[in-house]
């Protein structure tokens, strides 16, 4: 590690273009290396290790954790022979296509373009709740909606007057979706908020001159400004929707792997089974899964550009 | 620790082949039994799933306020200043499992473990804990006179393939729970014993014509989890007369887990017997407990947990203040009279947990001691205090129990036809299989799907069909 | 803007426009409700239920009560592990700010080779190790580095985890500050450390304590992390206490958790309110693409 | 006080495009001197390498006898006042003005007297404790010289400092700008694109055009006796006339128009030879009646400039443009007939290349 100071005096090697506080490439790596020597210690070496307990038929306990057996891709075979697998990803899938890139992303839109155009109290109300949706612990969140959903006593089936459904049963999927919508929207929202002030009123103004609708006025002015934070958000909630595991709380993954995601997959398979092995390997499919989602969404947003 | 060495271990991290069993798991051989057996000063370290103010917060009370203070008095006569910790936990077993794995297997963790009895066998494989006499030798284990009070049935809580890893501290039984309120209405006897699983439909359907009322809760489902097994498929199976495991092999898709398969089929697909929906709920259990003790549930077959912490009048969850009289039980019957294993006519499960040593402890002979302690009659009574609940200890139930109708009857009734779990390495991926095929056919799947489904998954448990039996 | 094309059209136009203008208005005043209902009601329990001397699972006026509090001080730990929570969201918000944005700050200034890829890639892997898989290789790390039992050792793994997004949100804020400020600072002499502390953290401020809140706010409600690598009751944040309020058959004491969680959410809340009043709460930049 | 001196300057960007290409060029000691240019020319680039901000690809700068190629921003002894005046907007005037003082690690009292100081001379009295956000533009532009002035260069560099402000404030403001140059006597580089701010406040003008100098001279050098083509249509508010013809006879053929030769081609031209003629619209006239010399032609169009119009003349013939500014009294109508009429000392006569021809 170069020492910080080794960059100054007047012989320094040449500034790159963009570097205007003249950091320079050393002190750059300087600045760079805490966070990295953390974050390589504390994420990417434990993570290194779980892609390599993937090999493995490593369980939490019996024989296999003694003597954990090189088992090569079998674990990945297993996994896509899997029906239960298949089943999860298909879930996953449809949970972050509905609460992240339909739920958040577009009432995290809706909110913030209504919210330009109301008093400013009222904004402040609304976004205050939203907040507060994603501000408040999972544990406590899920419980509040676990009472909510609830069959007898639950305020849903009060306020609907649908007597006891059991929401979280019967709609099990459709329920986490919406519930993750509740606690994640507000990051779309203030995104979003951010992002419409940034969209200069005059070009709006002359889209309506022109007579443009507002789905026009949308393609042609506001989504042009706002691509770079709709690409930060999608790619954003999608991974983090795709790893949340907060649903477990509220379905545990039932009824019959009916809310069966991903992580809670990979939870109940290295947690209640143990097969961390078997648990690992499947972590490492869904980062590649995610890998190619992002990358999905750049080329998309490229291409609409140019 | 010094940041040079936080790095330099760091470092050595990063750098690269650490081999995974090195640190994955500890096979070395445990110390010599006598280690710091003279030792003046002690430090031990209790752990349990318990906490003061929430989970199981008797038994944490009792560990801080009566166990430590009692046990380093104790050792103080001897001359020696012992130090006990406790470190609580107040989660979810799996959760708690998780934590002590990985604390065994480090070589750290607590010298003395509560774990359950079903644990044994995956973590004895595991090589995270070692049979007693391994580690404090075979003739102080012998020594013990508290062995005489544990019947053999319930020793084999702590049993591994013929060796002591510890020494259960409680157990347990099921019974048939009945609303005697409802039964009443239903023009059911108050002092009902069925004889047969026959009988107990026919109950159910003469509950089934008063409203608002589930007739019977028999669990079923993953959501269930071990309850499903425990309350629901094993004492059933156990009625057909094979028990799940026999000789070291599995019971697969046999007559008899067909009939039990085909049991459920009757009570939640076609009467209606029972409330499918509520075997997928997460919190389904709780919720059949509700509903018992607000008399919209007739039939349960539960253990005592049910009588003794949700339905007791003054300390349940979901108290029922007229439990005494209007909560009838029955012991389970086997299919048929005489059905039940060696031609038993009624049959249960017990489970329950046991205390062990970790082989690395520093001080071997010191946590027996401790450990003794706490099996002692005076702590396991200390324990229980003023609710009952049945001991690993004959002295201290003959003693407790004689006031509680419904433990004595599971200690005197029950507990002689009871049966334990297997405690083997895959009986908990065998549990999780039974609970699936249950699931399956409370949702409406046929019994023989159901059982076939099941015979596949037990191969891939177990490793091929020759390890299991029809 | 209605006036201008109102005053040029006719007449059946003009009504069509107030039409319009009346259904838009319309529209937006059923959709605000319906999103307040939305966000409002499932916290009602969290307002009623604790004060309730017998709370259900529903949302009803209460039968006004302290004594959840009461009990609950009474509790050793409960109260305690507010404080704990605090001293890991804290130190964890603490670590990944002062890394943060002087990596963040070089990442958005300096082109490393290979720089977006480094930022995706943990990006992903940052997702295993919130994951469970990870678990036994973060703790087999933490035993090797003596930090079983340590609140730093949690903070370590914790800002490790969301490092990478910390960084991959502030490198926005920081790419979207205008250049001239720090090239102004650096002719009157200031070096880059002191340009940051001077110019660049001011400036992104708004930023560093919108992330400081999200970064407390993953840390406040995790439970694996502190669970698996704490020993000490002492040391035990809300989130693990959270969980003692079941009972042995895994029974929620509602009484307790009701108002345990009305704590449990209070001071993410006043920070939040903090951070809002100060610096406006608000997440900017996107990627420039 | 110092001069600056770049010897064979090169700024490269990456893909080979240069910003600044082999410039030389010496800034005299206490000199108001301007870099005037379109957009893209080079000009803020080299103010940019000059302050350091730009590393040089190669060449020499000198500030004074220092050399400062190599040398940190900071350590040059140089303040630049910004187009967007990068006031820290999270830092009161005061601190923002003391800021350079704080940098030198000058005690804090000293720090905000000395900014009272400044201030005061700034006219920013009162003004000290508020943000930068809750000033005018114009007050903005004056706390960012402050905060130059409080650092005490050896010179100042202006990044299009009046840019930013409406026209009539930026006429005030470039007079004031003058007036503390003088004042101060601080060697002054000042980059701009509008010719008339060059003209107005510059000792000395550089023309630059694709990061080449084109031209560097005195405000009337550039004016009346542009080197070439480029710097004839750049400087002036109206631009030169220009006009292709060749040399013919002793004079100039503009179409079958003839004009005198101008005083300074006499004798370096020659017969047929290919030329541009300028003339720059101030310098010429127009007459109803025909002019011998002159050049006839129609008005097409006629701008007001308040005190003058500018015409425009399409010759006869050629049917080319030509621009005349003529008093308010003599404004001709649309369509009249029109000779245009000038002093040949007032034209010039650039070659095929575009540059002038004469010393």
């Amino acid at each position: 590690m170069p020492a910080p100071a080794a960059g100054t005096g007047p012989s320094r090697a040449v500034v790159d273009d963009g570097d205007v506080a003249g950091l320079g490439k050393a002190r750059a790596m300087a600045f760079l290396a805490p966070a990295l020597l953390l974050i390589s210690l504390f994420l990417v070496f434990p993570a290194l290790w779980t892609l390599y307990l993937g090999l493995t038929n490593y369980r939490l306990s019996g024989s296999a954790a003694k003597n954990p057996q090189f088992v090569g891709v079998d674990n990945y075979i297993n996994a896509l022979s899997d029906d239960r697998f298949f089943n999860s990803l298909g879930l996953t899938l449809l949970f972050v296509f509905g609460s992240a890139v339909i739920g958040q992303s577009a009432l995290g839109f809706a909110i913030a373009w209504t919210m330009t155009r109301v008093r400013k109290s009222v904004r402040a109300v609304v976004e205050f709740f939203v907040l507060l949706a994603w501000i408040i612990p999972s544990s406590v969140t899920t419980f509040l909606w676990y009472a909510m959903l609830d069959r007898s006593n639950g305020t849903l089936n009060a306020m609907l007057s649908t007597g006891n459904t059991a929401w979280l049963l019967d709609y099990p999927l459709q329920s986490i979706i919406v519930f993750n919508t509740w606690v994640g929207t507000a990051f779309s929202m203030l995104l979003f908020s951010s992002a419409l002030a940034s969209v200069p009123p005059s070009q709006l103004e002359s889209a309506r001159m022109v007579g443009a609708g507002a789905w026009a006025q949308f393609r042609d002015v506001v989504f042009p400004h706002i691509r770079g934070h709709v690409l930060t958000n999608t790619l954003l909630i999608t991974l983090w929707t795709f790893n949340t595991f907060t649903p477990y709380l509220l379905t545990a993954g039932g009824p019959d792997d009916r809310s069966n995601i991903l992580p809670i997959f990979i939870y109940r398979l290295a947690l209640n089974d143990g097969a961390l092995g078997q648990g690992s390997a499947i972590s490492l499919i869904m980062i590649i899964i995610n890998l190619v989602i992002a990358t999905v969404y750049l080329r998309l947003l490229k291409e609409r550009k140019s | 620790m010094t940041r040079k060495r936080f790095f330099a271990a760091a470092a050595g991290l990063l750098a690269g082949t650490v081999a995974l069993s090195a640190c994955g798991s500890s096979s070395a051989p445990s110390q010599a039994t006598d280690q710091n057996a003279d030792a003046k000063e002690v430090t031990l370290t209790i752990t349990a799933n318990a906490v003061s103010g929430g989970k199981n917060a008797a038994g944490a009370d009792w560990i801080t306020n009566y166990v430590i203070p009692k046990f380093v008095e104790a050792q103080k006569a001897k001359g020696v200043t012992a130090k006990v910790n406790f470190q609580p936990n107040g989660v979810d077993d799996q959760a708690y499992k998780t934590k002590v794995s990985l604390d065994l297997s480090t070589g750290q963790g607590a010298d003395i473990t509560s774990i359950d009895g079903i644990w044994l066998g995956e973590f004895a494989d595991a090589g995270y804990i070692s049979p007693l006499e391994d580690i404090v030798g075979k003739d102080k284990v012998q020594a013990w006179d508290g062995w005489k009070q544990i019947k053999p049935a319930v020793q084999q809580l702590t049993t591994y393939e013929g060796k002591q890893y510890g020494v259960p501290d409680g157990t347990d039984g099921r019974v048939i729970y009945f609303n005697k309120k409802l039964f009443s209405q239903a023009g059911l006897p108050a002092d009902w014993q069925p004889k047969s699983w026959d009988d107990i439909l026919d109950a159910a359907r003469k509950l089934k014509k008063l409203p608002d009322v589930t007739p019977l809760q028999i669990n079923a489902g993953k959501a269930m989890g071990e309850a499903a097994t425990m309350q629901g498929f094993l004492p059933l199976l156990q009625g057909t007369g094979q028990p799940i495991n026999k000789d070291g092999k599995w019971q697969g898709n046999s007559q008899g887990v067909q009939d039990v398969l085909g049991f459920y089929s009757t009570v939640y697909g076609s009467e209606k017997l029972g409330d499918p929906l509520l075997q997928q709920d997460a919190k389904g259990r709780d919720k059949s407990f509700q509903e018992f003790s607000q008399n919209k549930l007739g039939i349960l077959i539960e253990s005592d947990y049910l009588w003794r912490s949700v339905i007791n009048p003054s300390k349940g969850v979901s108290p029922m203040a007229d439990r005494d009289s209007s909560v009838g039980w029955a012991k389970i019957p086997a299919q048929a009279a005489g059905k039940g294993p060696n031609g038993a006519d009624f049959v249960s499960m017990s489970g329950g947990s046991g205390e062990v040593i970790n082989p690395k402890t520093k001080y071997p002979q010191q946590a027996w001691e401790l450990l003794q302690f706490m099996s002692s009659a005076d702590a396991i009574k200390a324990r229980i205090g003023s609710t009952p609940q049945i001991s690993a200890r004959d002295d201290v139930n003959g003693e407790i129990l004689k006031a509680d109708p419904l433990l004595n009857y599971i200690s005197t009734e029950v507990l002689p036809v009871t049966a334990y779990r297997p405690g083997l390495a895959d009986y908990t991926q065998v549990s999780a299989a039974l609970q699936d095929a249950t699931g399956q056919v409370a949702a409406g799947k046929s019994p023989q799907d159901a059982g076939s489904a099941y015979q596949k998954a037990l191969e891939g448990i177990v490793g091929g069909n020759d390890k299991t039996f029809k | 803007m209605t006036a201008v094309q109102g005053s040029t059209s006719t007449t059946r136009p003009e009504s069509r426009q107030m039409l319009r203008h009346f259904l838009g208005l319309m529209g937006k005043s059923v959709f605000t409700a319906l999103v307040l209902a939305f966000f409002v009601i499932p916290v009602l329990w969290l307002v009623f239920a604790p004060f309730d001397a017998h709370p259900g699972l529903n949302v009803k006026l209460p039968e006004f009560t302290f004594n959840n509090f009461k009990v609950l001080l009474d509790n050793p730990t409960a109260i305690a592990s507010l404080g704990n929570s605090l001293i890991l969201a804290l130190g964890s918000m603490v670590v990944v700010l002062v890394l943060g944005s002087l990596a963040s700050y070089s990442l958005s200034r300096v082109k490393i080779p290979g720089r977006d890829l480094l930022l995706y890639t943990l990006l992903l892997l940052s997702s295993i190790i919130t994951g469970t898989a990870a678990m036994v290789p973060t703790f087999l790390l933490m035993v090797k580095l003596g930090l079983i039992d340590s609140q730093f050792g949690v903070i370590l793994v914790l800002s490790g985890g969301i490092l990478p997004t910390v960084i991959f949100i502030l490198k926005d804020f920081m790419d979207s500050t205008p250049k001239s400020y720090e090239e102004s600072a650096r002719l009157y002499g200031a070096k880059p450390l002191r340009i940051l502390w001077d110019v660049v953290i001011p400036l992104a401020r708004p930023g560093l304590a919108t992330i400081a809140v999200w970064a407390v706010v993953q840390v406040w409600g995790n439970f694996l992390v502190p669970y698996i690598l704490l020993r000490s009751p002492s040391k035990s944040p809300a989130a693990v206490v959270m969980y003692t309020f079941y009972t042995e058959g895994g029974q929620p004491n509602l009484a307790l958790i009701s108002a345990f969680s009305l704590l449990f959410s209070i001071p993410v809340v006043a920070m939040y309110f903090f951070v809002n009043r100060r610096y406006g709460f608000r997440f900017h930049g996107g990627i420039k693409s | 006080m110092a001069s600056i001196t770049t010897r064979s300057l090169i700024k490269e960007y990456p893909g080979g495009v240069r910003g600044v290409d082999e410039m030389d060029v010496t800034i005299h000691d206490g000199e108001f001197f301007a870099l005037l240019g379109p957009s893209g020319c080079g000009k803020t680039t080299l103010l940019r390498t000059i302050a350091g901000l730009e590393k040089s690809t190669s060449g020499s700068i000198k500030i004074g006898d220092r050399e400062v190629t190599n040398m940190e921003p900071g350590q040059r002894r140089v303040a630049m006042v910004f187009q967007d005046y990068a006031l820290f907007p999270h830092m009161s005037i005061s601190d923002n003005i003391a800021y350079p003082l704080k940098i030198q690690k000058v005690a804090k009292a000293e720090r905000h007297s000395r900014a009272e100081e400044v201030g005061d001379k700034l006219s920013l009295q009162g003004l000290l404790e508020r943000r930068p956000g809750q000033l005018s533009g114009g007050q903005q532009q004056r706390v960012a010289l402050a905060r130059a002035v409080t650092s005490r260069p050896d010179v100042f560099l202006f990044d299009e400092p009046l840019s930013n402000l409406d026209a009539r404030l930026r006429l005030e403001a470039r007079t004031f700008l003058k007036k503390l140059q003088l004042d101060l006597g601080v060697t002054t580089v000042f980059v701009t694109h509008d010719q008339a701010e060059a003209l107005a406040l510059a000792d000395r003008i550089a023309i630059m055009r694709s990061g080449k100098m084109q031209q560097l001279g005195t405000p009337r050098e550039v004016f009346q006796r542009p080197a070439n083509t480029f710097v004839a249509s750049f400087v002036g508010s109206t631009s030169m006339n220009l006009l292709k013809g060749n040399v013919a006879d002793g004079g100039v053929m503009i179409g079958h128009q003839k004009v005198a030769l101008p005083a300074d081609a006499v004798g370096r031209v020659g017969d047929g030879q290919e030329i541009t003629w300028g003339a720059r619209p101030e310098y010429l006239d127009i007459s109803l009646d025909p002019v011998h010399g002159g050049l006839e032609g129609t008005v097409t169009v006629s701008e007001n400039l308040g005190a003058s119009a500018l015409i425009t003349v399409e010759l006869t013939g050629s049917g080319e443009p030509v621009q005349v500014v003529v008093s308010e009294d003599h404004e001709p109508g649309i369509g009249t007939r029109v000779w245009v009429t000038f002093e040949p000392r007032r034209t010039l006569l650039f070659d095929a290349e575009g540059l002038r021809i004469g010393d």
